[in-house]
């Protein structure tokens, strides 16, 4: 088998949480979604940096874990507040960008 | 190096303008005093570089060259010859005499708030906004755009301050009304903007077309250089392709032929001018639109001499348009401005003519025309101004018997009105006749045909006159004053200078005939030979 | 595993060659339940399951330390993080995988087919055929960790530093973002109990269906007139309006049950029924 | 000596600008600056004179070269000065004519609070005039033709609160406006052929081009001299100037503007020579005119007007004489002169008339006056005599010549110009006859006007009687002292040249015939205004009576036509301007507007559709990149 197996898993799985993001309403999936598409692109940067020999990749990929992790703090806060003030964790509900 | 004076020269204008913006608010007069001083000092620099110009002498003179971007080849290019700097002359005159006009234009009236198209908070507080020094500010800005365009050697250079001009521009006409408007303020505000607007979106699109054009021209020509792309053309290392040409020359022309404005693109200058102010209107039609007109003479004659000669003939067509029917529209008018815009476009349709007619008498008299024009359009516009605001109306029908009451004011309105007419002796007859002749020997039926335009041009100069100024003294009228010395200090001086160069125009030619024989080399034209001297 | 491999080879070994195929499908499997799964839980779940895969996967290709990191960081904390709000939201609307845009489920379905289609055609384009293990980058500075290590501290430090910031700065907006504001002061004892005495609900509150026939969190119990008691009902589902309207549903049940029962005993009303048929039923 | 000639036009252009610019400072010394300064140039003419009398007929052109005006690659416009013997005689009777009528207007603009101006403008036509008659090339010419013209359009709307003054001196601008279209189009074509639009050069290269060019140059100039002179067909304007003050009428719409065409045509006679078409067309425009102006002269009762028409018909004669080529280019001039001195006496005698009448023009409502205002009679009558042609006086000899001179024509062109000009010579003797009799004899005819004033005429003061003694002196003398020994002839000879032609029938019959009509014509008048006593409101009278008050219906046409159809045009054009010009660019903004409304509903608020549009764009720009790689 040849390394390159693991960019197509990659990137089956990108397409995947994508169409999740795309797909559900639930704030909290969607964002499970977004982690899910963040790993794949993790997944090509360890393959290529296994292909090029060389460590880089994989310290981007780290970063990308540590800004991820930040990110899901961050996200999950707002998820709450929002839940706080309109007892609905919706993405459609909302639709704040049309005033 | 010797000291860059064309920048100073535009510089100068520009500093001036953000001085006279920062002045505070309650310090009207001062910034007042500011602006005119700045522009005084502007004609003093312009004067030099006019003395400093040698008509024998290079093309291009007092050049600057700097690399400005340099991924793309533009650079900061300064250059004046014969035609620039008879321009650049009549705009560094022209703006003392603006500011003075406008003197008293952009002070708040308690329904300035109403007036102003610049929102904020501060419109509702008028001891903070400041329309006097925008006013003013804006003016020099203009003033330094148009310096800059008419000395500038670089096409791109040339484009951005041909684009840059219409926001000062803009503000202008949409922010500073006539305060002499029919109907409500409500209404006269929205009657502004939307003459804003249009003159901004006419020009726009003109700009953006041109825009293409320009990079269009960089990817055939690898320059951006004037001067080095017209060698190239001269020298046979640089040739397009005979479409490539016309496409490029369109796109420029387009851009021009709306600022000049030349017929059907023209509808936008009598909102304009009808519904800034006064010495507003002058700055479009005696100062902005010159660069169109500049600019044919300039960009597309030289950079594309054959689509030029190619598109002559319709373009004649249209000019003589411009002129028949600018003036016919002109006869038709109720509104005094809209009368005068008309007649604008008329003139510029001559200037047009004597451009593409390409003969030495034709361009000559084209440039002279530019300049005359301005002389002559200020004189009439600003008297007409001092008029409106008297009556507080634009409309022929509220005037009459003007002249009994003001003589004087309804005197240098009549020599502004006859200069409008080109009375011989005036400036005005010079550069038209130059005109007419130069058509004449190229194409006959074109000058008999433009001939008529000075029947028409009596007709409404007289007509307005007539309504205005003879008859019985209307009600309104009467107890109207006559001119007041910040007038007259105007008025004068813009009459001496027409009758001035009307019996001796040569300051001006000297240093135009040079420029044009350069130009007639750019588009290898030869006069016609008179038929006499042939046939020997 | 690949660290003893040559430079420049095509193939790997067998063993990860199975091992992929195997942990690929699961991966496969666990992020379409992802997005497929109804409940967020089992969507948590799922993705946690695929992260483990992935996990593996960084351990296979040789990058031994983001393997572990993944595990812990991801699957251990990150997905833990989610689980906690999962419950603190809890199950909305939201959840049902009804489409309310229109052509929305069409376009995602077009998009995600052509962007998957796209993507793999130009990884397929590209040449990628030869690899050259980690094995020399790993061995540089003896083993994965002190290669990352290494470079973290030298060339990324930068980079380094600032997710620092960042991940100090997450933390505090975090904690604006959740924290709310206590606008009155406590409620002494003395105050709680005072009011307690003043509102109609001196006895501690009637715990769900203890009055009504069976037992279910979110049904009120029914008063001894037998209306529903809102009080019954924890606050949370009141909060989310999840409270299970006892009395129509039990109406219709009846409607259900003489029907039935007509039916089977042949006769208009049956007798009186006993309590556990009608619980089963009601139950249903 | 040649300094000199500058200083000619100098002078009075002095005078406009002091006047002009001086303020109300002026007012009281104002007239005597104007006089003053018309006078000096008239005496600096004279100078002139009596040195070109003293050297050789050929060499008395004076040549004086100013600055060069318009310099321009391969056209050269300069301002020089030319002084032969037509430009003299211009000159003398310009600045004679011209300083009586300063002197006159004294007397006659005395209550008029703005007299310093009227003699500003005065010093300006002057000014504008004397720089048509000496300037070297037609450029410069035309300056002076359009300055005559804002001249006569300041003067004609003197008194600009009078809306019907206004308007003739509009009318009268715009109609020399179109003749000056003529010029302007005669100059350009000169400037094709040959390069230049000097007299010297253009004229004598005249022989070296095209018959056609020559033909559309005379005719551009004969457009010109219409405008100017009142021809038809753009006579229409003289009548209506009869709005400005009564000098004005005198010096510029009877001696010397209304005359430039002929000096035009004159002064292009080599261009007229070569083109004997452009010389048919201008010998028809006279012989149309001078019966127009005849028949128009007969209908009007108001005396000036009467005046005018009969202006124009004299101006047809000079018009017709020039036509006939160096025949009459002499006769044409000395007819001009003449006519000068006693139009321009007629007119101030009209003028002094009203100043009795307070200001009535009506002849119906003079009757008599001869016993009122004896000098003015006198005077008039001299001038009456002399433009009916009594024999010995003025306009008996220059009349003359010119019957003669369209007999000697030659041909049938030649008698039908004959008898045309005999029958105009017997129409004039009617019409002044009529002016005469309703003016001066007969009982009186006046009553008090609307604010029952009634007119008691009196004699107008010294200043006003000298100048029309002069004049008539002027009209009595002159022809004689013309035509002895042919004088004016050799005068005028090297500039124009001369020849006889070959007449068919002798001057003396000629003379016998000019006086048999002249006497049927004073006959008629008298059985028809002598004998019976005159109504004060005109009667009905016949078709032609009503045609020739109204102009002919020349006026009514004109309205029709031009005003009429010029209105609609420009409203039909602003209507056009507004809706389908502006219209088209609006629809296109408009239309944009709705475009975007409608691609506003795009932006629906939802942030999954937003995701998807992000998302495709990413795939589209894979694709892209794809493609790019696979091309």
């Amino acid at each position: 088998m040849n390394p390159v197996n693991y960019l197509y898993l990659a990137a089956l799985l990108f397409t995947i949480g994508a169409s999740g993001v795309l797909i559900r309403r639930n704030a909290i999936v969607v964002f499970m979604c977004v982690e899910l598409m963040l790993n794949a692109c993790n997944l090509t940067l360890v393959a290529f940096s296994r292909m090029h020999g060389n460590l880089d990749g994989q310290i981007i990929a780290f970063f990308t874990m540590v800004v991820a992790a930040a990110e899901v703090v961050i996200g999950l806060a707002i998820i709450v507040s929002l839940f706080r003030s309109r007892h609905s964790a919706s993405v459609d509900d909302a639709s704040l960008m049309k005033l | 190096m010797s000291f860059p004076l064309l920048t100073a020269t535009a510089a100068l204008p520009a500093i001036g303008a953000i001085a006279t913006a920062a002045v505070p608010a309650a310090r009207r007069t001062a910034a007042k005093w500011l602006a005119l001083t700045v522009s005084l000092a502007t004609l003093v620099l312009a004067g030099i570089v006019f003395a400093r110009f040698e008509p024998g002498g290079e093309r291009y003179q007092l050049t600057e060259s700097h690399a400005w971007i340099k991924d793309f080849g533009v650079r900061y290019e300064l250059g004046v010859d014969g035609i620039g700097v008879a321009l650049l002359a009549l705009t560094a005159l022209l703006i003392p005499f603006v500011i003075l006009a406008g003197w008293h234009d952009a002070d708040p009236s308690p329904s300035s708030q109403l007036r102003s198209s610049r929102g904020g908070p501060n419109e509702t507080n008028p001891y903070h906004w400041r329309p006097t020094q925008g006013f003013f500010a804006l003016i020099l800005m203009v003033e330094a755009m148009v310096v800059l365009s008419f000395v500038a050697t670089d096409v791109f250079l040339f484009y951005i301050l041909f684009e840059a001009m219409l926001i000062p521009m803009y503000f202008l006409i949409g922010g500073f009304g006539d305060r002499a408007h029919a109907g409500s303020d409500e209404n006269a505000a929205a009657q502004r903007s939307y003459a804003a607007v249009k003159f901004l979106l006419y020009n726009l699109a003109g700009g953006l077309i041109m825009l293409a054009a320009v990079i269009g021209l960089y990817v055939v020509a690898g320059s951006f250089s004037l001067s080095e792309i017209a060698e190239a053309r001269a020298d046979g290392s640089l040739d397009m392709a005979t479409s490539t040409e016309r496409w490029l020359f369109l796109g420029f022309f387009f851009a021009f032929a709306v600022k000049a404005p030349l017929w059907p693109l023209h509808t936008w200058l009598p909102n304009a001018m009808g519904e800034a102010t006064t010495p507003v209107a002058v700055l479009i039609t005696a100062v902005v639109d010159k660069v169109g007109t500049f600019a044919m003479l300039r960009f597309c004659l030289q950079l594309f001499p054959e689509a030029s000669k190619w598109a002559t003939p319709v373009i004649i067509v249209l000019a003589l348009i411009s002129i028949v029917y600018g003036a016919l529209l002109a006869v038709g008018q109720r509104d005094i401005k809209r009368l005068i815009a008309y007649a604008s476009i008329s003139h510029f349709g001559f200037i047009v003519l004597g451009i593409f007619a390409m003969t030495s008498q034709g361009q000559s008299g084209a440039t002279l025309y530019m300049v005359n024009h301005g002389l002559s359009t200020a004189a009439l516009m600003l008297v007409a101004g001092f008029l409106i605001t008297r009556r507080g109306s634009r409309l022929i029908a509220d005037y009459g018997g003007v002249q009994k009451v003001a003589p004087v004011l309804a005197g240098t309105f009549l020599i502004g009105g006859l200069a409008t007419l080109s009375l011989p002796g005036l400036a005005p007859f010079v550069s038209e006749f130059l005109v007419l002749v130069g058509v004449f020997s190229a194409y006959p039926v074109a000058g008999v045909v433009a001939t008529v335009g000075i029947v028409l041009a009596a007709l409404y100069v007289l007509v307005l006159y007539q309504r205005t100024m003879t008859g019985p003294v209307r009600e309104g009228i009467g107890g109207m004053p006559d001119l007041k010395v910040r007038e007259l200090a105007v008025a004068l001086p813009l009459i001496a200078l027409l009758i001035f160069l009307g019996v001796f125009p040569k300051p001006l030619t000297e240093v135009v005939n040079p420029a044009v024989q350069h130009t007639m080399q750019d588009v290898q034209k030869k006069d016609p030979q008179p038929e006499v001297e042939a046939a020997k | 595993m690949s660290a003893t491999l040559a430079a420049a080879v095509t193939t790997t070994s067998t063993g990860e060659a199975v091992q992929f195929w195997i942990l690929g499908t699961v991966a496969v499997i666990g992020a379409l339940s992802t997005v497929l799964m109804k409940k967020a839980v089992h969507s948590a779940l799922s993705l946690a399951g695929t992260m483990m895969v992935l996990a593996v996967f960084y351990l296979a290709n040789g990058a031994y330390f983001l393997g572990i990191v993944q595990i812990v960081v991801y699957t251990g904390a990150i997905m833990m993080l989610f689980l906690f709000v999962v419950m603190l939201v809890g199950v909305t609307a939201a959840d049902s995988l009804k489409e309310t845009l229109k052509g929305q489920r069409w376009l995602a379905a077009a998009c995600g087919l052509g962007f998957g289609i796209l993507l793999i055609a130009g990884i397929g384009q590209a040449s990628l055929r030869t690899f050259n293990g980690l094995g020399t980058a790993n061995a540089r500075h003896g083993g994965n960790v002190e290669g990352l290590a290494n470079l973290i501290f030298t060339k990324y430090v930068f980079a380094f530093e600032i997710t620092g910031a960042l991940l100090i700065t997450a933390t505090v907006g975090a904690m604006l973002l959740t924290h709310r504001e206590r606008t009155e002061r406590a409620k002494t004892q003395r105050e709680l109990s005072q009011e307690r005495v003043r509102s109609s609900h001196l006895p501690p509150l009637p715990a769900p269906g203890v009055y009504a026939r069976h037992n279910a969190v979110d049904i009120a119990g029914l008063l001894p007139d037998g209306t529903p008691s809102e009080l019954t009902v924890m606050q949370t589902l009141r909060q989310r309006g999840q409270i299970r309207d006892v009395s129509s549903e039990s109406l219709a049940d009846l409607k259900a049950l003489e029907q039935r029962s007509g039916e089977r005993l042949g006769r208009d009303r049956g007798p009186e029924r006993d309590p556990a048929e009608e619980e089963e039923e009601v139950a249903k | 000596m040649e300094n000199l000639i500058a200083l000619l036009v100098a002078a009075p252009l002095l005078g406009a600008a002091v006047l002009l610019c001086g303020g109300r400072r002026l007012d009281r010394a104002g007239h005597w600056i104007g006089t003053v300064l018309a006078a000096a140039s008239f005496v600096i003419g004279a100078v002139l004179f009596t040195d070109m009398l003293g050297r050789g007929a050929e060499d008395r052109a004076l040549h004086q070269h100013l600055y060069s005006w318009i310099p321009v690659e391969g056209f050269q416009a300069d301002v020089a000065f030319q002084l032969d013997q037509l430009s003299m005689t211009f000159v003398l009777l310009i600045t004679g004519v011209g300083t009586l009528i300063h002197i006159y207007s004294i007397g006659y603009m005395e209550h008029d609070e703005r007299r310093r101006r009227f003699f500003g403008y005065l010093n300006l036509f002057l000014a504008a005039m004397l720089i048509l008659v000496i300037a070297d090339n037609y450029l410069l010419l035309y300056v002076g033709w359009e300055g005559v013209g804002l001249a006569s359009y300041l003067l004609i709307g003197f008194w600009q609160h009078k809306p019907s003054a206004a308007t003739a001196a509009k009318k009268a601008f715009l109609v020399n406006r179109v003749g000056d279209m003529g010029l302007s189009i005669a100059i350009m074509l000169m400037f094709t052929t040959f390069g230049t639009f000097a007299f010297g050069p253009v004229l004598e290269a005249t022989g070296d081009t095209s018959e056609g060019k020559l033909t559309a140059i005379g005719l551009m100039l004969l457009l010109a001299a219409c405008g100017k002179s009142a021809q038809v067909p753009l006579q229409s304007w003289l009548g209506d100037a009869m709005e400005g003050p009564t000098p004005v009428s005198a010096l510029i719409h009877a001696a010397t503007m209304v005359t430039a065409g002929v000096y035009l045509i004159v002064r292009s006679g080599a261009i007229f020579n070569g083109a004997p078409d452009a010389q048919l067309a201008v010998v028809v425009v006279g012989a149309v005119t001078l019966l127009f102006g005849a028949i128009v002269g007969c209908a009007k009762d108001d005396i000036k007007k009467a005046l005018a028409g009969s202006t124009m018909s004299q101006i047809g004669y000079m018009i017709l004489a020039a036509g006939l080529g160096p025949i009459g280019y002499v006769f044409a001039i000395m007819h001009l002169v003449t006519h000068g001195f006693f139009k321009a006496g007629l007119f101030l005698g009209a003028g002094s008339v009203m100043h009795g009448m307070n200001d009535e023009v009506d002849m119906r409502k003079y009757g008599g006056l001869r016993k009122f205002m004896p000098v003015t009679f006198l005077t008039f009558g001299l001038g009456y005599l002399a433009i009916i042609g009594f024999p010995g006086l003025s306009g008996f000899f220059s009349k003359d010549m010119i019957i003669e001179a369209a007999f000697a024509k030659g041909g049938t062109e030649g008698w039908i110009l004959g008898s045309v000009t005999l029958l105009g010579a017997a129409i004039t003797a009617f019409y002044m006859t009529r002016v005469m009799l309703l003016t001066f004899f007969g009982e009186k005819r006046w009553q008090p006007d609307a604010e029952g004033h009634e007119p008691h005429p009196h004699e107008s003061p010294k200043s006003m009687t000298i100048p029309m003694i002069v004049l008539a002196f002027g009209s009595v003398f002159a022809g004689g002292f013309f035509s002895i020994g042919d004088r004016f002839v050799h005068w005028l000879e090297p500039v124009t040249g001369h020849d006889h032609g070959h007449a068919p029938v002798s001057a003396t019959t000629v003379t016998a015939a000019t006086m048999v009509v002249l006497v049927i014509g004073v006959a008629v008048a008298w059985v028809m205004y002598g004998r019976k006593p005159v109504p004060v409101v005109a009667p009905r009278g016949s078709l032609l009576t009503r045609a020739a008050r109204r102009d002919l219906l020349q006026d009514d046409f004109n309205h029709v036509v031009l005003v009429r159809g010029g209105e609609h045009l420009t409203r039909s054009l602003v209507y056009v301007d507004h809706t389908l010009v502006d219209g088209v660019v609006n629809g296109t903004a408009a239309s944009m507007g709705g475009l975007s409304g409608r691609l506003r509903k795009l932006q629906n608020g939802y942030a999954r559709s937003y995701a998807v549009s992000m998302f495709g764009g990413a795939a589209v720009l894979i694709a892209a990149t794809l493609l790019m790689r696979a091309v």
